[in-house]
């Protein structure tokens, strides 16, 4: 008999024997503890005996290279005692808000955009040039001028990281649509599907893949600008602390705080990958 | 023998006056860069209910792009398609069309995708479960119904495709080559099927091979055509297609006359490709 | 031709092949040599690399990567790298922060001292000396900073914010303070002011401990020749402004009248008990570091200030 | 006769007679000016426009929108006299000397790195972690650590273009080289090829379409970074006029900066597009 | 019939005794999650020169992997392959492979592509574009040595890569369905000018296919592997190979005895697919 199915849920029901409950577990701990992994967190150990070593010899001056006590230290510090007169948390809390409200709207406006003008030619010749030209623009050039049209508060932070968040989306929804075969589209009017019926229910879903890619492309890059946000007016968020911390070379304080700012983002990114895994279990492959 | 309609081995016929899709002296050319491509020239033909016609040709000579004016997905530089008597311009509801490749929407469940079209006509969920299930069970993927396309096989993704087709209860389906990438044995097993299915519901199909056993296995007629441009070489009624009902495939295939009619349209098909 | 090496060795133990200095846009002492082009003609030989520096967090930076000899920070800056160890020594102080920093309020706010901005948007840019000032006044007048919306903005930045009515108030620096005058604001304290209180705030030379062991020399003639500056401002404003006008991008009046803002310091008063003081009796001015420091630590801005004798010994005096 | 070659460059050797000639011109024209590409002009027309009738009603201040004369003003003056010293060009010039130097460094190191890891798990489990963790840190973030490590010459602008672009670089080799289908490295194999010669003549060949890609993700990214890069010490560099304009409010220089360094990147991506198109015509044709 | 070779039709064959080519006890068992799969089991057979031979078999039966060991590509879970004496362990210039897809560089003109091997053995550039070009003359695509793949068809592609497979002078080229994505025409004259190559080099062969015509059209040998777990279920020497010889093609397909055969070998493909 062939193996028609290619992938099959197995769940098993019965209960294992404590033999095989061992050999069930051994197995469980060498698919946790790939050999990769392990390399993977080998080489994150040397890097960290490392910086400990390096700091100790004193070879460089602690402001320049601060260490991993005084980094610890300085964490757990701002963990009890916030920065600045807020807390850690809020300060996470703060950047978070604008990084999701920002994401938010870029999501809600630039895929749909991006759905029509990969759909429309016409549409997307209108469109494109303003795309294509403020893209590769850096933040920090038309920050100032947000700021001037906008305001100090949160507006012109969110619409900076809006912005950012914009273009991969927009650019990620109109490649996934250039990328649906022609067939598909015409195979869901041979079924009779109207316009409408066709964009919520063929388009969109045939592209989740490619807008899953440029989600973590502009959540990259959103994160990436959430620094630049908070370089004026700000007196919170994980952004600004790094900022304000650097005012004051207060190296131990920037330490922790691109720590953070790093396993933040690590985490954000796994949050996508798995809820792509989630949604879009039939990527890559056909 | 030209444009006489074959034996419709499955029900009387009252009407046979009335065709059901009319091909109306189609001609198409097409315009790239600045060269001008002539693809089909002069087709005529009309298709009746329960006709199942299979149409042969040389790689190039037309025939997808025959179907796809059939479909609507494609205008013909002059002539027309007549569905019922009205002139047929875009793809809708009433005609099916099976890729080669089986085009699933890969994000529904099997069962989903066979109800995409009743869905689309606003069918009652209860009434579009229970049309998708007993299709599914026709082409007898049930046990399959909620699983994805991705997690089956070809043959059986190519056998949920008809079901799709099949359940939107088109007035003709229209199949390019839907076994060209499927292997031999499973080949064999789906083309069994589909005759099957076709003498249970008695639809009319139009299905392009290039394969001459399928289509003498299959068809009620036969259109063979050839390439530069693309036109009707020979319409033939299929002589087999009286035995298929009573004798075993595999004698019919080791007759003489089948070995023979094979080598003949074999024959006819030209303009194969230049080099070798 | 070994003897020729030595020679150029013995040259460049004295003079230095390149002096880098970091500077910033304030029409001073420092700004007035630039334009006079007298360090280049002193040491034709050596290459003079000038640097503009938006603040002094970045020269603390700078300093501290060895980018540059010397530089200018404001006291608040020099206070704080010096808290954090940064091995550099004040050598001068390029003026003494006058009129030309002002905290300034809008005309329709009701604001019309310290005590009523409670709830009130201030902007200030954290780590300047307007930082300090402005914390300081608030100290003064009793008022809770937690009470105050504070935020962080460049004087670009609060420009903008003040044109589109975003913040009450702003603790800022020529040219900025001029513009948001004329704007609307009104100017309720002045760093002058402050200075007569206690609150000194100045913007000082630096010069990194390295440079300074190395070529003592070329610091000495590099005072010098800012002593000279100052004495050709006071004996030639108008030629002085004209000079500057074109560093800093403005009309000569107009840099004149910043010019008059700031205090400028000759020779005899940068040794003066007031200020540097000499080795064997360091000045005040040590004790408005420390007093920074200090309130820079109250204010938990950073973590922890030396005692007096560590700012003395920062102080490079005569 | 099937038309069995699928593309044939075909060269017109005959001179066209003066009535072909026309008719040929007049192609050139529709395939010049296409529908699309006109759309596009009519929609950057219409933003011009827009623009001018706006600023023409003074409905908002001078300094929050320039008018377009005010720009064009600026702009020839900052052609004729530079800005405050140096001439345009060579703000321009400093900016793509920096941006090429750290992109030249990237490509050279980032690139093989990238297809050893994408070939070695084991590498690429001991070198992933940090690539993962730096990549989303946004610049402004590390820049003080930059400057205070390497100073405040060229070295540490450079080496944060040089971060910027090392990541998508990275990445794009190592996600190549996993796409190349085993077929082909057992191919190389089995025609003889060595350990050596698989890396240079079939694993680096098979990622260039990827790595092209990978190289208009990291310029453009370079490209946003620049404005950060020369906001400490320096005193030229488009990036840098753009910071000085706004501290000044010039809105006008603001605004031409920003619409230089817009084409200019445009320029760029243009650029490795085009040179994509010349050494990997095979993309996408399978 | 087990191991005995069949007619060697081109040449003398003074060296019966020495095979080319040993498959000795090969076993495979994949691993794959917690679950085994039993792939082949006790698979042995000789090749000698000029042999060609062809492996049929239904889908999943392990040609590929019995391909992919022959290749070097996979290791057996036991037994061995032992090429002139020696064990064959790794993919080398031995063993030249030709798979379904054309699989060329993309990036090297047909001649380069060609020329691939002869550069990786270092051969002189002067030797081997001679040595290119004269392969492409074989396969009759000299004037498109400067193009790259992408600008060729399918079966031009296909060709190209059997160019090079032979330009590599390997004792033995194997080739997985490496006609299998054509169309029927071209797959057709494709097979006659493999024959002729074959007859013309003597070069061994052991060629994967489901088409059990094109077996009988190409072979001297025939295998015919079944699944759970893959074995040798025939092993038979082609009779037709000594008739495609002087015979026309045609007249073979349309006698009795090819009908016959093929039905036969048919029915050994057992274990196709289990639904429908
Ligand atoms: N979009 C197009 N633009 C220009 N020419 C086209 C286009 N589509 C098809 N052709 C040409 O029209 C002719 C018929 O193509 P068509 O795909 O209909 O042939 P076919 O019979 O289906 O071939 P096959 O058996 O290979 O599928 C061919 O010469 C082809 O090159
Ligand atoms: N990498 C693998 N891991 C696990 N099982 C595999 C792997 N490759 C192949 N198999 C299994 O081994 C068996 C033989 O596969 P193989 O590809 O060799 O068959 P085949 O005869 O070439 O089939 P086809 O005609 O479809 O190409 C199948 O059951 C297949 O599912
Ligand atoms: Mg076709
Ligand atoms: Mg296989």
């Amino acid at each position: 008999m062939k193996a028609d199915v290619q992938k099959t849920p197995k769940l098993v029901s019965s209960d294992p024997t404590p033999n095989e409950r061992s050999a069930n577990l051994k197995i469980v701990f060498q698919q946790i503890f790939t050999t990769e992994r392990l390399i993977s967190l080998g080489s994150v150990a040397a890097l960290f005996i490392l910086w400990t070593v390096v700091s100790k010899l004193q070879v460089v001056d602690d402001m320049f290279l601060p260490s991993p006590a005084a980094v610890w230290a300085a964490f757990l510090d701002i963990l009890q005692n916030g920065y600045k007169g807020t807390s850690l948390f809020m300060h996470i809390a703060e950047s978070m808000i604008r990084l999701f409200s920002a994401f938010f709207l870029a999501v809600v406006t630039a895929i749909p955009l991006g759905l029509i003008s990969g759909y429309s030619p016409k549409i997307r010749a209108a469109i494109d040039p303003f795309i294509e030209f403020y893209r590769p623009l850096p933040p920090l050039a038309y920050y100032t001028l947000l700021v001037i049209w906008l305001g100090i508060e949160n507006e012109s932070k969110i619409v900076l990281l809006y912005l950012a968040a914009f273009a991969p989306l927009y650019i990620s929804a109109v490649s996934g649509v250039k990328q649906i075969p022609a067939d598909r589209i015409h195979g869901a009017l041979s079924l009779g599907a109207s316009k409408p019926a066709l964009f919520t229910q063929v388009i969109f879903p045939s592209c989740l893949p490619e807008l899953f890619t440029g989600l973590r492309t502009a959540i990259g890059f959103t994160y990436t600008t959430l620094v630049a946000a908070e370089m004026v007016a700000a007196a919170s968020g994980i952004g600004w602390m790094v900022l304000d911390a650097s005012k004051f070379l207060r190296s131990d304080i920037i330490f922790i705080g691109i720590i953070i700012m790093g396993l933040l983002a690590m985490l954000l990114d796994g949050a996508i990958r798995y809820l792509e895994y989630r949604l879009v279990p039939w990527k890559g492959k056909n | 023998m030209n444009t006489s309609h074959a034996l419709n081995l499955m029900k009387p016929d009252p009407s046979k006056s009335a065709p059901l899709i009319q091909l109306k002296n189609i001609h198409l050319t097409y315009q790239s860069n600045n060269k001008k491509v002539e693809a089909l020239r002069g087709i005529s033909q009309d298709i009746y209910e329960g006709d199942f016609i299979c149409v042969l040709g040389p790689s190039g000579c037309g025939k997808t792009s025959l179907l796809k004016i059939l479909a609507g997905y494609q205008s013909a530089t002059q002539g027309e398609i007549i569905i019922e008597g009205h002139k047929h311009v875009k793809p809708n509801a009433e005609v099916g069309v099976v890729f080669q490749h089986p085009n699933l929407f890969p994000w529904l469940t099997i069962q989903k995708n066979v109800e995409f079209s009743l869905k689309m006509a606003r069918v009652p969920k209860m009434v579009r479960r229970k049309t998708a299930a007993d299709f599914l069970e026709m082409v007898e993927l049930s046990k399959f119904a909620n699983m994805l396309p991705h997690e089956l096989s070809g043959g059986m993704k190519q056998r949920a495709a008809i079901a799709r087709a099949l359940a939107n209860d088109p007035k003709i389906i229209l199949m390019d080559e839907p076994f060209g990438a499927l292997d031999a044995l499973t080949r064999e097993s789906m083309q069994e099927h589909l005759r099957k299915i076709w003498q249970k519901t008695n639809k009319s199909i139009f299905f392009i091979t290039h394969d001459v056993e399928e289509a003498l296995l299959l068809s009620t007629r036969i259109l063979v055509l050839n390439a530069n441009p693309g036109r009707i070489e020979e319409n033939i009624a299929n002589p087999f297609s009286q035995s298929l009902l009573t004798k075993e495939i595999r004698d019919i295939r080791l007759s003489n006359d089948f070995v023979e009619m094979k080598e003949f349209l074999v024959s006819k098909i030209k303009g194969g490709p230049a080099e070798w | 031709s070994s003897k020729d090496e030595a020679a150029v060795e013995a040259v460049d133990e004295q003079i230095p092949s390149e002096i880098k200095i970091g500077y910033q846009v304030i029409p001073n002492q420092e700004l007035l040599v630039k334009a006079l082009g007298s360090l280049e003609k002193k040491f034709p030989n050596s290459k003079i690399s000038w640097v503009q520096f938006e603040s002094s967090r970045d020269v603390n930076t700078a300093i501290a990567s060895g980018g540059i000899d010397f530089g200018l920070a404001g006291s608040t800056g020099a206070a704080t790298g010096i808290a954090q160890g940064l091995s550099y020594y004040v050598y001068t102080i390029h003026d003494v922060i006058g009129e030309n920093e002002a905290f300034i309020v809008q005309k329709n706010s009701g604001i019309t001292d310290m005590t009523d901005l409670a709830g009130k948007k201030v902007a200030v840019p954290f780590g300047s000396t307007t930082h300090f000032s402005f914390l300081s006044a608030l100290d003064q007048a009793g008022v809770d900073p937690a009470s105050v919306t504070i935020l962080d903005m460049q004087p670009n930045d609060m420009f903008a914010a003040w044109q589109r009515g975003d913040i009450d108030a702003g603790f800022v620096w020529q040219p900025t303070l001029d513009k948001i005058k004329a704007e609307g604001g009104k100017v309720i304290l002045t760093s002058k002011e402050l200075a007569e209180k206690g609150i000194v705030t100045a913007d000082v030379g630096i010069v990194s401990k390295k440079f300074a062991e190395q070529y003592p020399d070329v610091v000495d003639t590099y005072k010098g020749l800012l002593n000279e500056a100052v004495l050709y401002y006071r004996d030639q404003p108008a030629e002085a402004a004209k000079l500057l006008a074109e560093e800093v991008g403005m009309k000569p009046d107009e840099t004149l009248k910043m010019m008059d803002e700031l205090i400028w310091l000759d020779e005899t008063e940068q040794i003066s008990s007031t200020y540097l003081g000499t080795t064997e009796a360091p000045g005040e001015f040590a004790a408005v570091l420390k007093q920074t420091g200090d309130f820079m630590v109250g204010q938990k801005v950073i973590e922890s200030a030396p005692d007096l004798p560590v700012y003395q010994n920062a102080l490079l005096a005569e």
